[in-house]
């Protein structure tokens, strides 16, 4: 057959290039969110630096990116199946920019605090904690790319393990603020609230993915 | 520059849109279609010349009501035409009462109520082969039906030759016409009216009695007064009947002696006339067909009239 | 949930479905009408067949078959060529074809694809009446106008005064307009879209007629034919007054001279129906003849039927 | 209306507290959302040795817009012939199954068809007003089912409902035919609603209109199920999204043998078929992925 | 080439940086995309004593896909038929202004009609294939052209083109009239661009389809676009969404004695068009919110 | 006219009801940010509960309504100005919702930190700073309500006035963290940044109004 994907080719392929794009600015996010992490740990403001810089290009990308799926929703009316992903892909995409956002939050609080030295126990919490955020991000990013509808549920479960790490970390700092200084502490507790919030962010990526594929959301309701 | 600039290139492009040459073939072509139209209208034109020009001297010297209110004759200096005159209306009045309600109803029939079975078919096969029969072999039928057979009651003073045999036989001749156009006519009504109907809860006859027959009107109109027109003309099926082209008496009798009598038409006197050796009677000939082509034209443009008014008020 | 009331409410619906008995009754009968009427035309075309074969048979199986091959039609002599009112009737309507075919289609290709519509609405109708002008109009034209004033000027005194010449072109000129109005209403019924795509190819209006009007039109413009041939074939008047041959004629292809078609030979055998009786079975042949015309005409019918079917099939 | 699938919480709620039985069944009788209108099960319709569509089961709700939707062939037309018995004009057409019509067999052995389209109006693909005037056209369908007297009410209050009257109050022995296409189409479905009938079906009816004399229609079909039930037939997807209640998905199911039989995919709440529809055919049609 | 609108980068770094002209200009020659295939200035079409359109200045860019949209009666098919003279054939029709194609005036002097139309392909409204074999319909206007020998390939690749080479290769000889109504339209699309055309012009050419066989049409379209230069009018809106690059947006211009005269209200990207569009008429039009 | 507001009379109720709806529930989170703020101010713990039981009907609210735009968009074919009403009108339920969100857990951080007493200098800023974001938000909804396009750019400068209040806040805060205890302080640094999230929420919404009616965002990119 001439038309191998049927009368809307064209139609599905702009859908597959918008889904392929957002996976792409997703990995930029998810490259920011290990940069910022890694500066923390080890300190380093160049790399803060960069990330926040980064974040330009990621929100000119989101933009546009916004913008087309916007413009593909005016001009193939989509219904159905179409329609929740573009719905929903408008959604990822402020999920993924969000998450951008907070990856330069903590790199900026950083910038702020130059200079300064990490209680190991908190360094290692906070390793994990960064760790675990990026992980469940990623495993969103695989749930959109892959269209997996079972990812909602499973994020879910593996974000609360960021959300126990960063109720670590608040008890840890709390332990050590006298050590730290209480701007560092605070600045430190921001973090684990950013990760946190990395984390939700990804559970609603995936929750969207379950709901494009299946039309419903994972037992837990969206975007709580 | 590449094939494809040139394409595009303004001047190359002006160059081949103007007109190169003239074009010979199709002027040519123009030229002799029109041409056969103008030959065409030449005869017609050349046809009522002669034949209005031939007749002048009859109405010179006669005057309109003498020539069609006198007997038939054989001498050219009195003869008239009254008997074929009144026997060609005559004729056209018996064939409409036979044959259009006959035929109306039976196109209503076959449009309207018959389902698409063999019988059908075979009906509708038969009528279009019945209307290209020849009308010659009508004249046949009523030489043995009306007049051999059934002459007792056709015409029992006249070995059957009488008017309902007359009439009858270009009733049959016509019915087959009539038929068909009704049927033409019915079938251009849009469907969507009778579905418009029967859905609002008509009946088939109700249908057909409010919407179909006053939107076909006049095409049935047209078809059925041109048929008539038909019927009209014809000459041949009334000579095997026993057209009369001599002096008889039309004298006063009632309807049913006058449909049982003896009876003449326009049409067979030309005939017998246009063999007739007299000179005299070349001119009574023509005058003859020009009464008979006022009359077919009063008839034929009623049609055609009532088509163009019609035509404008109901499309479909 | 079914109360008493529900169920006598549905009963009513279902009673008001059932319908009017009366109307019920009265649609049938009406129907029952119309279905007389069309049968009247089956009895009719049983009627035509059974009078033409009766008196048929009789005229065939008393007549010695050699007689049917002779040197003439004269019937009241008892010589019975039917081949020269074959010939006679070819003559006829072929000569009629020749001048019906090229008027009759060209002027309904001008009216239909060239002249303005102002042009289209004046002359239409005017092809209309001509087509209702009686043949014996055309009998009387061809004989008192044809013959002397164009074949006389054309031939000499080669042509004679009765002769199947002008006959022919008599019933050529009656079936002008019926080749021009039933080719032109074929003409007219090839949708415009289909000229549009042909200039919307850069088609000119030659092109356009030649190539794509006419052959769409195709089956129409053949049956126009069809049925202008059949008409001719069975034309009386015109050869009856043209081209004289009262009693009978001899076999002749010659159109210049007097002759028969099997129409004119009915109607001189009619004329004096009188006399029909002069020979044994002249009234007999009488019928003869018109079997053999009604089936000349049913074959030219059916045959113009079916080529116009397969030609809309094959499109 | 014993059997009620399409409002299962009334039913729920009857059966655990007695006392509100008595008012549901009231509320019932008064209220006729939700009954069923046509109840077609196990249709088949046969064009002589064709069958054209096969096993379809569904029930129309009164007082609803039910729209069927599918790929030109799957039988749409002729399932909604089958509820008014105009297939009854098609001489090979044959109906198997039952339909119901408030419960009674519509192609029982008394029914009479003329009786039955009395009861519903049909409004057609192309507008097709009588030839006459705006006036004689409503008038028609009342004065053959016998009203007798004056009928200007009548006129007057269907080409109200029908929301035309203000455009040709003053016209109405006018011609139909000097209207719009749109307009025409109003005009058709105020001569529908003249007979006084609960239901009205539609066959593709915008489907010669443009897009603005389509949405006046659409507008106008959300306003008549107040008081008729609305079967409609259309090509436009986007149509039955808009206007309707309910939407019937049909397909055409190839068999190995070639054969083309129209069968009935899905049938459920049009804002589930639209978002969310069960059956993956569904959802490539409306997506426009097919072929 | 030298009034270019549509592409002011191009001209403006021309203008700037010299080496880089040439380069520009050799790519302008393969690549004609964005050049102004038709440039409309002030034309006005009068049909007798009637002003059907006026005042419109368009220009249509190469190798894109330009749709005119708007109500009914706006002038959108009078546009159409300007631009390949086909107004020609109505006898009362006066077109005032210019069209230029290529940059050669349409109604010049001593342009010839024919030549014109040879240059355009043409589709419309209802498929009207003629009534021969698929074969023929496609070798029609390469021999009226007055190319010679044989057409085989010429019909191939102009029936690949129109992506209907697979489904009717081995029927070639049969009737166009076997084809369904969506094969019908793509044949004459084939047909259209058999004289090898740079532009077609498309009147409502799907609107006699189905949804199926619309969406392949439109599919179509986008395809033939890297070669031809597309002029569509639709009263599809969403058809205009879905392929085209630019929009005209018409509008009926009401003057106070009642004149209708069709305008141009907004021409510009497809996307602007449905997303933000300038005129509060345009948004009226296509979100439905008119009369 | 029988339809006086043209053929899509009945579209333009339905896109008006979703409106009004998005409106109501803006109303309820802005009730939730108010009590919060009080609950906050006077240490009333049921005052606290009562809104974060509130917040269940918001969600209910917000689910229902967010599917009810959903089904408008794949039953009506929303093109131009509609789509873009329907498009923003869903990231904007999601803005309210994210705010009730925020107040809830304001609430929640009060109930983990029962009994205290601010010092008069915090208890000042607190109460400025939370009227303010009250302040922005009810802006927002009021924008929203008239669907007035200048309030983008307005609410953003209205904004910076909550920022600052923040930062101030911050300040304070590190001041006092002595006095009112690390946890204390880090909670209320918290109780800031939500408030201030709220406020760039509702300036969030406030753009998508202007991008509603002008199909443009105001100067600032949005979402960011
Ligand atoms: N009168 C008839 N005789 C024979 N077959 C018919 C008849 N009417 C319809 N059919 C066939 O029955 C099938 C269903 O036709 P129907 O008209 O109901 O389809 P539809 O869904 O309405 O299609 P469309 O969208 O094209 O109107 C088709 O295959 C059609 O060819
Ligand atoms: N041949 C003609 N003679 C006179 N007026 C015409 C002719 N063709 C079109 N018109 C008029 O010109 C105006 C524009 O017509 P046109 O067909 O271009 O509109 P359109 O936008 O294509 O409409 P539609 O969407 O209905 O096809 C209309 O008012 C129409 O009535
Ligand atoms: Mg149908
Ligand atoms: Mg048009
Ligand atoms: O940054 P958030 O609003 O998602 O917490």
């Amino acid at each position: 057959m001439h038309h191998p994907e049927g009368a809307r080719h064209r139609f599905s392929e702009a859908l597959d290039g918008a889904l392929r794009s957002t996976v792409e600015l997703g990995a930029l996010v998810l490259d920011n969110i290990r940069r910022v992490s890694e500066a923390l740990l080890e300190n380093r403001l160049d790399t803060a630096r960069a990330v926040i810089e980064a974040d330009g290009e990621i929100d000119a990308k989101y933009s546009a990116l916004e913008y087309r799926v916007f413009e593909i929703m005016a001009r193939q009316q989509p219904v159905a199946g179409d329609l929740r992903f573009l719905v929903s892909l408008t959604r990822i995409l402020y999920e993924i920019e969000r998450s951008g956002d907070l990856a330069v939050n903590c790199a900026k609080g950083l910038t702020r605090r130059d200079g300064y030295t990490l209680p190991p126990a908190i360094h290692s919490l906070l390793a994990r904690m960064s760790r675990s955020a990026a992980d469940v991000f990623h495993q969103a990013l695989e749930a959109l790319a892959a269209l997996d509808a079972s990812a909602g549920a499973r994020l879910n479960v593996a974000d609360d393990e960021v959300d126990d790490l960063v109720g670590m970390l608040y008890t840890a700092i709390a332990e050590r603020s006298d050590d730290m200084g209480f701007d560092l502490a605070v600045e430190l507790s921001r973090v684990g609230r950013y990760m946190e919030r990395i984390g939700d962010h990804a559970v609603n990526v995936a929750e969207h993915v379950t709901f494009i594929v299946t039309g419903e959301f994972p037992e837990e309701p969206a975007g709580v | 520059m590449n094939a494809a600039a040139m394409r595009t290139a303004p001047d190359s492009v002006a160059r081949a849109l103007t007109t190169r040459r003239r074009d010979f073939k199709g002027t040519l072509f123009t030229v002799v279609l029109l041409g056969s139209l103008v030959v065409a209208m030449a005869i017609l034109g050349t046809l009522l010349f002669t034949v209005i020009s031939g007749s002048l001297p009859v109405w010179r010297s006669r005057g309109v009501g003498e020539f069609v209110g006198s007997q038939m004759s054989a001498d050219p200096e009195v003869a008239g035409i009254w008997q074929a005159f009144y026997g060609s209306l005559l004729l056209m009045v018996f064939t409409a009462v036979i044959a259009l309600p006959t035929g109306i109803a039976a196109a209503i029939y076959l449009e309207e109520y018959a389902s698409d079975t063999r019988f059908t078919r075979i009906v509708n096969a038969n009528i279009r082969n019945l209307a290209g029969v020849p009308s010659i072999v009508y004249g046949l039928l009523g030489l043995a039906l009306f007049v051999k057979l059934l002459g007792g009651i056709t015409g029992p003073e006249v070995h059957g030759r009488s008017v309902i045999a007359g009439g009858l036989t270009l009733g049959l001749l016509v019915l087959p016409i009539v038929i068909i156009t009704t049927a033409e006519a019915l079938r251009a009504v849009p469907t969507s009216i009778r579905e418009g109907a029967v859905g609002v809860g008509a009946t088939p006859w109700q249908t057909i009695r409010h919407h179909v027959l006053p939107v076909a009107a006049p095409g049935v109109l047209t078809g059925t007064i041109l048929s008539l027109g038909r019927a009209f003309g014809e000459a041949a099926p009334l000579l095997l009947v026993g057209g009369i082209t001599t002096f008889f008496s039309t004298g006063d009798s009632n309807l049913i002696e006058t449909l049982q009598g003896r009876f003449s038409a326009m049409p067979v006197l030309v005939f017998s006339w246009s063999r007739l050796p007299q000179e005299g009677f070349r001119a009574l000939t023509a005058a003859l067909i020009v009464v008979m082509l006022i009359v077919l034209l009063l008839i034929n443009g009623t049609a055609i009239f009532l088509r163009n008014r019609f035509e404008k008020g109901v499309r479909t | 949930m079914e109360t008493h009331g529900e169920e006598s409410a549905m009963q009513t619906i279902e009673e008001q479905l059932r319908g009017v008995p009366a109307r019920i009754r009265r649609e049938r009968w009406i129907r029952r009408f119309f279905f007389g009427a069309a049968a009247t035309s089956v009895v009719i075309s049983v009627a035509i067949v059974a009078s033409l074969v009766g008196e048929a048979w009789t005229f065939i199986s008393n007549v010695d078959l050699p007689l049917l091959r002779s040197i003439g039609w004269f019937p009241r002599r008892g010589l019975y060529d039917i081949s020269t009112l074959f010939a006679g009737t070819i003559l006829v309507a072929g000569i009629a074809m020749l001048v019906a075919a090229p008027l009759g289609l060209g002027s309904a290709l001008y009216l239909s694809e060239y002249a303005s519509p102002r042009t289209r609405r004046l002359l239409k109708p005017v092809i209309e009446v001509l087509a209702g002008i009686p043949s014996v109009v055309l009998g009387f034209f061809a004989l008192t106008f044809i013959t002397p004033t164009v074949l006389k000027a054309v031939f000499g005194d080669a042509v004679g005064g009765f002769n199947m010449l002008a006959a022919g072109i008599g019933v050529g000129i009656l079936t002008i307009p019926l080749v021009a109005s039933v080719t032109e209403d074929a003409l007219r019924a090839v949708p415009r879209v289909l000229r549009e795509a042909s200039y919307g190819l850069g088609a000119s209006r030659m092109t356009t007629s030649v190539r794509v009007v006419v052959p769409a039109a195709v089956s129409g413009v053949v049956a126009s034919l069809i049925l202008a041939f059949s008409r001719a074939v069975g034309e009386t008047m015109v050869v009856a007054i043209a081209a004289g041959a009262t009693g009978g004629s001899l076999f002749s292809w010659d159109p210049l001279t007097n002759g028969q078609t099997m129409t004119a030979a009915m109607a001189a055998l009619a004329i004096g129906s009188d006399r029909v009786r002069g020979d044994d079975y002249a009234f007999q042949s009488l019928f003869f003849l018109g079997l053999l015309l009604f089936g000349v005409t049913l074959i030219l019918n059916v045959t113009s039927e079916r080529f116009v079917r397969r030609v809309r099939q094959k499109y | 209306m014993n059997d009620e699938p399409l409002s299962e919480t009334t039913v729920d709620s009857g059966a655990t507290a007695p006392p509100r039985v008595r008012i549901d069944v009231a509320s019932e009788q008064t209220r006729t959302t939700g009954a069923t209108l046509f109840s077609l099960r196990q249709v088949a319709v046969d064009y002589g040795d064709f069958r054209a569509v096969n096993d379809i089961t569904l029930d129309v709700p009164s007082n609803e817009i039910t729209a069927l939707i599918g790929p030109s062939g799957c039988g749409k037309t002729t399932v909604l012939r089958c509820l008014n018995r105009m297939n009854d004009l098609i001489e090979s057409a044959r109906v198997h199954g039952s339909i119901l019509y408030h419960g009674v067999d519509l192609y029982g052995p008394h029914i009479d068809p003329v009786e039955v389209r009395r009861r519903m109006g049909m409004v057609f693909q192309k507008p097709n007003p009588f030839p006459k005037s705006i006036y004689d056209n409503i008038a028609f369908g009342p004065k053959i089912a016998g009203v007798k007297g004056n009928l200007d009410d009548v006129v007057e209050e269907s080409l109200r409902r029908a929301a035309l009257w203000e455009e040709v109050k003053d016209k109405l022995r006018e011609s139909a035919y000097a209207l719009s296409g749109g307009q025409q189409q109003r005009l058709c479905i105020a001569r529908a609603i003249a007979t006084n009938p609960d239901v009205v079906l539609m066959d593709e009816p915008c489907s010669a209109l443009d897009p603005i004399a389509t949405l006046r229609i659409e507008e106008l079909m959300i306003e008549l199920k107040t008081r008729y039930t609305i079967v409609i037939v259309t090509h436009n997807m986007q149509q039955a999204a808009r206007v309707s209640d309910r939407t019937a998905f049909f397909t055409v199911d190839v068999k190995e043998d070639g054969q083309r039989t129209g069968v009935l995919v899905e049938y459920g709440d049009t804002g589930m078929i639209f978002t969310k529809p069960d059956d993956p055919r569904t959802e490539d049609y409306i997506t426009g992925r097919f072929g």
